[in-house]
């Protein structure tokens, strides 16, 4: 999972360096697969225990997941705020930041794009209006990340409990705002009012596919070409492996937590918007995705890569997508399907264990 | 309206929902005082709310039940000891991915055993401590409750006495601190966060059989709400110390009766509002006196020995 | 003299770490009553010997023998049951307990900790080495040199029949050393084999029994008791570790005169204390281009604070002037640009980012500049090419420039500082402890460097425990005491007698 | 020309196990396929996120109509209909019509219970109902709101108790009986309940408190019918019969009328009823059951009442 790097850092030139990358990739390919398959395995005995064919279960799942296009495009649609928040989480984990607030900011930025998304419409060119509610959406996750910024960055009070505070917080608030102020007038239900499907973000061709997807990528590439490749990538990282030396190589330790926290939030609020923009056109009261606790696991899981995480983003889609339909047609409860993201997670830790391990035996 | 028996009702309430927080929170504060970041604890709670309510249900008794939820909590405890502590993987990947997992499996044993039944538990019966139960109001909200409550109140003290009055108290906070210094002492790093965290399996495993054998009576899928990472908050909140996790889990328990009372009493606050106070409270906390939470500095980090 | 049997003796030990031998087939024996001496350059690997005999680490091949018998050494406990203790190179204290706390890890966890037993112990057995360790202060409030009589203490206090110091006299005073030194010889009467670790020749002919040498993972000589012979040793060690039997320029050579002139002026700078640091009040000095101002004290008297000040990581009120321009009101990067350098002692948790490259931690105070990095994209070929450069420069012994800093040794790390902050445009260096921990010879190339930034112009404070590092390299020497400046003295013949009286407050 | 229908399919947000919304929405749903005779796909457990993929598949997969049976499906839903042409029905919505494309069926039960509220104040010895929710989705608003004036209508000195367990506390359970333990102990024997998971935290208050007169407290549930798993507290259930709204909606679209009008469930048809325990006397049955032909012949008309804070004005007892 690791290959973009040891492929860019392998040095080498000309047919080795190819030969080298090939063999990275095919490693690579592998390490992702045998323990998928290991872990399908575990989650097919479960299915068997309670009477139902795996077989016939993974093959809703890849043929719906994957396979078919129309599912395809939803694996794709799905990716998009996954792929924002991930990118939101590399920035604030490789600064050694656990902004784990990721759910109150993401319905702030919801709320705000679909507050004003609907208000705008008609009011100023449509891509404008896609614009500027985005540009709310994470204007206002990041204003939600402001307290707890300031609190660690000067009082040195622990981010954790302050980002998750905030977070029961922000739902709670995006909720009441729903209910009282952004409020459909129109319908009976709680909601904010909703975006034309039309106005929303542009598809992609002619597919269902929402230029979301193309949203998240950048980012997450972004991302992680910031911090891997660029000045202030690296002083936001030398913030997280140390603290300390960040002081004593005279960065502005407080400014730049400031900083990880703003763009860490703005991601998240973007996603999202992003998700509101380009999907649902409008939210409901007491919708609450929970996005943070599976993309969490799959961004440590991608160590931090931008590259990696991207790849798991898209397995973890393709099982929700697919695992929707196959326990539909099975007659599985859909919950089956958290059982198997779980197996997954599990089993690719381990294996990233016994890689990491045989490397360094090697070494 | 607000009669004496409300009253009592309303902080009878505030204690039994309280218990599994107070549970989740000494639990999680073991582990995080030998440095895991125990974020599985969600799976070993809802582990134990199914096994703990299966067992009751089909033994009729109680006491079995929460012995069933112990030992749910300590095997999905043992599952994170290995990966976590004896592998050093990722503890975050892996709690996330038990707490997952095991929400979708009791959800679908619910399914597949529950779901046309509904089996639910009789009352379970009170012990009321002579004398302090007559107290007005006061005597039937806080000392007429199973005996397992006043058991959880008194691990308080327990915990307390642990981490202040045993070696096994400053072990845990080497194996948190500086796991390294205290594997030269001899002491097995290792060995005392496997313990830390099936303690916490312990703790979370019966405040999930609590919660769904007391504190609902019946096991419905995702029953547990979340208590596990208000746990999480607990423990952090309280900075190592027992009789913190117990104040803020009456803290939230007595905002959800406020919620009640609010509303019997005719009070005309959204419920989201009143949903905010706990955490509203704990962050005007936190901006008042919130400096330098100090965390254990090895959390989350696995230990190895030898590494540099 | 008669050679008693071994209690310990490695035979044939290889170690590796990825990307270096660390050790190759080494022989060792420690015999009771012995102080073995170990000797060797930064990296040669005595401190990975020492990680496989307190069990720590496993050998990849070779045995050790306990009284002749084979043993594998699985864990520290098992090292400690088998009667071998030690005091590691880094401190391994827990810092949020208490010295008494400390002591008292590793008895059973169902025991009621006897703190106050453990005080009273600890407390006879540091008087009786003239040591002053509170019990009950944190481990983390107390200076470097406290934490390593503490943990000196531990392993006394503990008992055994081997001892392993390594490096453990790198953070004492001259009398703290020559206590330690009297304590080790005792303690060899009575029985006990000893291992010790040192830069010091001087503490290896004097404490020592018998020494072996290091060089690059092999061990390149052994010197038995009946050939340790003072001055004429000396040379022999030299010989061995670096092929010749002086290591670089003799330390004695007198510092060129000092050019007229203030190059950098401290006026009244103090700062209120914190965490068990004191508060400095009204620090004045100043220092001509070219002077060398050595700033004795015992550790824990401010000179941290002194130096962070002065580097502008921490606020102080005072000024801070150097070549007449006022940096008071810069930070750590408009005092670097304006020439003021600063090495902290503190290599691993402030000086390096452990977890990243060689090459980065040699750039960890340019980020963002040319030519390492242009319109804020980084330029690793540059980089690289400037890490290769100065590991040459600096004799840094590295895998590679992409390995972590965090894996080479202590030394090793010392040495990727200098190389950082040794780059042109200095006009005023602080050091702080620049040759704790260096090899000798290495320790001889840094105090030649600190000459020739002095020739060149450059005015130098040198903060340090070690005096007779401050006597031999110093033009004038202040001491620090209380977080006050107790006096400054001319670095004559009088100088040791005076600076021992400012220690100990009494005015010279 | 008559538009075939082969295939329905019905979309819920959760497991149809509940002995509720959406077990009656499937069942009805089943009824309705083999009534009309058209096959019936089922997707449950589907959550209140984004059920676009879902719709989308099953649109391909031939369905004829879709039935997004939770109004957290209401703006997906009709996008999807434009977008695949496949006809939906979507709940809560009435504005969103479309003919041939989008019809509404707004189910209420209010009707319903406002009976079970004269049935309340007719029974209860402590003169005191309670009325516990998990949350407050119009529904259920609704159905609370006619609840309470169901019993003023009876006797406005019966004292009516609100509880909300938290915005969206449906599954749970124990807060569900924490805060029914509470509404018990304010006095309330008779407590009209509605949540989903947590609406079984509430059955087993009610089975394992006394009533603070020491009697028994009673039950009153909705949408579904729990007698299966009643231990002998279950009063009533306003429960509604969704089968005669499905099947029109298959007959209009067979008649190339759908999506011209909003279907509706009430009292009328007994598509809203109120269920027969051994716990209600037969006098009261009658009496109520009286009330209900008043409400059918439109000489008592109950008012829907969606929003709430509305809803908690009614609460607000009337100083008698
Ligand atoms: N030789 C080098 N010169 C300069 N910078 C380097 C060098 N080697 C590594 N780095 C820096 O250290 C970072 C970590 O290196 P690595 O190659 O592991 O990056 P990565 O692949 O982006 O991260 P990961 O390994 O987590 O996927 C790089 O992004 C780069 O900034
Ligand atoms: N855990 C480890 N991982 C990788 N490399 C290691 C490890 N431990 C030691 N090394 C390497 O082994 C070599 C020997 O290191 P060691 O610490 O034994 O040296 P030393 O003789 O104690 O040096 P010093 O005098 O500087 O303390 C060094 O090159 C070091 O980088
Ligand atoms: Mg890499
Ligand atoms: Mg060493």
């Amino acid at each position: 999972m690791n290959t973009d790097a040891r492929a860019d850092g392998a040095g080498a030139t000309g047919q080795g360096a190819v030969a080298a990358a090939a063999l990275g990739a095919l490693r690579a390919g592998l390490m992702a697969a045998v323990p998928i398959l290991l872990a399908l395995l575990l989650a097919g005995l479960l299915l068997m225990a309670f009477g139902k064919d795996p077989l016939a279960y993974y093959g809703y799942v890849v043929r719906r997941g994957l396979l078919s296009p129309s599912g395809l495009e939803q694996t794709l649609t799905r990716m998009a705020p996954l792929l924002l928040i991930a990118a939101g989480l590399i920035v604030a984990f490789r600064a050694g930041i656990w902004n784990l607030g990721i759910d109150g900011q993401f319905m702030l930025g919801a709320l705000a794009a679909a507050a004003s998304g609907p208000a705008l419409s008609g009011v100023i060119p449509g891509w404008a209006v896609l614009t500027v509610a985005a540009g709310l959406g994470a204007l206002a996750a990041m204003a939600w990340s402001v307290l707890p910024a300031l609190l660690r960055a000067f009082q040195g009070v622990n981010e954790i409990i302050t980002t998750l505070m905030m977070s029961f917080l922000g739902l709670s608030l995006a909720n009441a705002l729903v209910k009282l102020v952004f409020r459909d007038p129109a319908t009976t239900v709680p909601q904010t009012r909703t975006l034309p499907v039309d106005e929303r973000l542009p598809r992609l061709f002619e597919t269902t596919v929402s230029s979301g997807l193309v949203i998240g990528l950048v980012a997450v590439v972004a991302v992680h070409l910031m911090m891997t490749r660029t000045a202030f990538g690296l002083r936001l990282r030398i913030v997280g492996a140390g603290p300390r030396a960040a002081v004593h190589a005279g960065l502005d330790l407080p400014w730049l937590t400031v900083a990880v926290f703003a763009l860490s939030a703005a991601l998240a609020g973007l996603a999202g918007a992003v998700d509101v923009l380009g999907v649902y056109g409008n939210i409901r009261a007491d919708w609450n995705p929970g996005f943070g606790l599976v993309v969490i696991p799959v961004v440590f899981l991608a160590r931090l890569n931008g590259f990696a995480a991207i790849g798991f983003v898209f397995l973890f889609s393709m099982l929700s997508i697919g695992g929707e339909s196959a326990a539909r047609r099975l007659g599985v409860p859909t919950v089956f399907t958290l059982v198997l993201v779980a197996i997954v997670l599990i089993v690719l830790a381990v294996a990233e264990w016994l890689d990491q391990r045989a490397r360094a035996r090697r070494a | 309206m607000l009669t004496e028996a409300f009253l009592a009702a309303l902080l009878y309430g505030a204690v039994t929902a309280a218990v599994p927080l107070l549970l989740a929170g000494l639990g999680e504060q073991m582990s995080e005082k030998a440095g895991v970041l125990n974020i599985g604890i969600e799976g070993m709670m809802i582990a134990g709310a199914f096994a703990g309510f299966f067992v009751a249900y089909h033994s009729g008794s109680l006491w079995a039940g929460f012995g069933g939820g112990i030992l749910a909590g300590m095997a999905v405890a043992l599952v994170m000891a290995l990966l976590c502590v004896g592998l050093g993987l990722n503890q975050i990947v892996i709690g996330i991915g038990l707490t997952l997992g095991f929400e979708g499996l009791t959800a679908l044993m619910h399914h597949f055993l529950f779901s046309r039944t509904y089996p639910r538990l009789p009352a379970a019966e009170a012990l009321a401590i002579p004398l302090l139960d007559r107290i007005p109001v006061l005597g039937g909200a806080l000392f007429n409750h199973p005996p397992v409550v006043y058991l959880a109140v008194l691990a308080v003290p327990g915990m307390a006495f642990l981490y202040r009055r045993t070696q096994l108290g400053l072990n845990l906070q080497a194996a948190g601190d500086r796991p390294a210094a205290l594997d030269v002492a001899g002491v097995d790093v290792t060995a005392t966060r496997f313990a830390a965290v099936l303690t916490t399996g312990a703790f979370a495993g019966l405040g999930g059989a609590y919660l769904a054998c007391v504190g609902a009576g019946i096991f419905v899928p995702f029953v547990t709400n979340g208590a596990g990472f208000m746990g999480i908050v607990l423990a952090m909140l309280a900075r190592g110390r027992p009789v913190w996790v117990l104040a803020g889990a009456m803290l939230f328990g007595i905002c959800l009766a406020l919620t009640t009372a609010a509303q019997v009493a005719g009070v005309n606050l959204p419920t989201d509002v009143i949903q905010m106070l706990p955490f509203l409270a704990v962050m005007v906390m936190l901006v008042l006196f919130g400096r330098r939470a100090s965390l254990p500095a090895a959390l989350g980090i696995p230990y190895e020995r030898g590494a540099r | 003299m008669t050679t008693t049997a071994p209690i310990l003796a490695l035979k044939g030990i290889t170690k590796r770490f990825p990307g270096v031998l660390a050790n190759d087939r080494i022989d060792l024996a420690l015999r009771p009553g012995e102080v073995h001496v170990l000797l060797g350059e930064n990296g040669a690997g005595k401190s990975t010997i020492v990680a496989m005999l307190s069990g720590l680490i496993q050998p990849d091949s070779g045995r050790i023998e306990i009284e002749g018998r084979p043993v594998t050494i699985r864990s520290p406990r098992h090292a400690l049951s088998l009667g071998i203790g030690t005091v590691f190179q880094h401190s391994m204290l827990v810092p949020s307990l208490t010295v008494a706390e400390n002591l008292l890890l590793g008895a059973p966890w169902w025991r009621r900790p006897a703190r106050r037993e453990m005080a009273a112990r600890l407390g006879e057995i540091a008087a009786g080495l003239g040591m002053a360790v509170r019990p009950e202060m944190r481990a983390g409030d107390l200076s470097l040199g406290e934490q390593q009589q503490a943990e000196i203490l531990r392993a006394l206090v503990r008992g055994g029949r081997v001892l392993i110091l390594d490096e453990s006299t790198s953070m004492l005073t001259p009398d703290g050393i020559a206590e330690l030194g009297a304590l080790m010889r005792r303690m060899a009467g009575q029985g006990l084999a000893i291992l010790f670790i040192t830069h010091k020749l001087g503490e290896a002919v004097s404490f020592g029994d018998r020494i072996s040498v290091l060089k690059l993972g092999r061990k390149v000589g052994e010197i038995p008791p009946e050939r340790i012979r003072g001055e004429e040793t000396v040379g022999e060690v030299l010989e061995m570790m670096f092929g010749a039997r002086t290591a670089g320029a003799a330390d004695t050579a007198p510092p060129a005169p000092p050019r007229p002139g203030r190059r950098l002026v401290v006026e009244g700078l103090s700062l209120p204390a914190r965490d068990g640091a004191p508060a400095l009040e009204g620090i004045s000095f100043d220092v001509a281009p070219g002077e060398i101002l050595g700033i004795a004290g015992i550790d824990g008297n401010g000179q941290r604070e002194l130096a962070e000040a002065l580097a502008g990581q921490r606020r102080a009120g005072g000024r801070v002037l150097v070549d007449g321009r006022d940096l008071s009101a810069q930070g750590v990067g408009g005092r670097r640009r304006a020439g003021l350098r600063y090495l902290t002692d503190d290599r691993l948790g402030e000086g390096t980012v452990g977890a990243f490259p060689v090459s980065l931690n040699l750039v960890l105070k340019e980020v963002g500049a040319p030519p390492f990095w242009r319109a804020g994209l980084e330029r690793r070929a540059v980089i690289d090419a400037h890490a290769r450069d100065r590991v040459r420069a600096f004799d840094v012994r590295t895998p590679g420039v992409a390995t972590p800093v965090g894996r080479l040794s202590g030394g090793n790390i010392q040495k990727v500082i200098l190389a950082r902050e040794l780059v042109p445009g200095a006009r005023v260096v602080v050091f702080s402890k620049p040759t704790y921990g260096l090899d000798l010879a290495n320790a001889r190339a840094t105090h030649q460097r600190i000459r020739d930034l002095a020739a060149q112009g450059i005015a130098v404070v040198l903060i340090s425990t070690d005096l007779e590092e401050l006597l031999a390299l110093s033009h004038r020497i202040a001491v620090m005491s209380g977080g006050r400046i107790a006096g400054i003295v001319a670095n004559d013949a009088e100088a040791r007698a005076r600076i021992g009286r400012l220690m100990v407050g009494v005015a010279a | 020309l008559a538009a075939e229908v082969k295939a329905i399919a019905i979309l819920t947000p959760e497991e149809g196990t509940d002995y509720g919304w959406n077990q009656q929405g499937i069942e009805a749903a089943r009824k309705a396929g083999e009534i009309t005779g058209v096959e019936v796909m089922v997707a449950q457990g589907l959550g209140y996120g984004d059920v676009r993929p879902t719709l989308r598949e099953l649109a391909e997969e031939g369905a004829d109509l879709m039935i997004a049976h939770a109004s957290g499906y209401n703006t997906a839903a009709p996008e999807i209909a434009r977008e695949t042409k496949v006809p939906v029905a979507i709940v809560d919505t009435p504005e969103a019509l479309t003919p041939g494309l989008i019809a509404d069926y707004t189910l209420s039960g209010h009707e319903g219970a406002y009976l079970a509220g004269v049935m309340a104040a007719k029974m209860t010895r402590t003169g005191k109902v309670g009325i516990v929710v998990s949350g407050e989705p119009p529904s259920w608003n609704s159905q609370s709101a006619a609840f309470a004036l169901g019993v003023r209508s009876v006797n406005d000195k019966v004292e009516v108790i609100y509880a909300v367990i938290g915005p969206a506390a449906y599954s749970d359970a124990a807060g569900g009986k924490r805060v029914t333990e509470s509404v018990i102990a304010a006095g309330a024997d008779i407590i009209f309940g509605q949540g989903n998971g947590s609406s079984f935290g509430m059955l087993q208050a009610v089975e394992t408190r006394k009533a603070v007169d020491g009697g028994k407290v009673l039950f009153i549930d909705v949408i579904g019918d729990k007698t299966p798993i009643d231990k002998g507290h279950l009063l009533t259930s306003v429960v509604w019969d969704i089968t005669p709204v499905y099947v029109a909606m298959i007959e209009d679209l067979r008649a190339d009328r759908f999506g011209t009008r909003s279907y509706a469930i009430g009292l009328k048809d007994d598509s809203v009823r109120l269920l027969k325990t051994p716990q209600v006397p037969d006098d009261v049955w009658a009496e109520v059951m009286a009330v209900r032909e008043k409400i059918v012949s439109g000489e008592i008309e109950v008012p829907a009442i969606f929003d709430a804070t509305e809803v908690r004005k009614l609460m607000t007892r009337v100083e008698g």
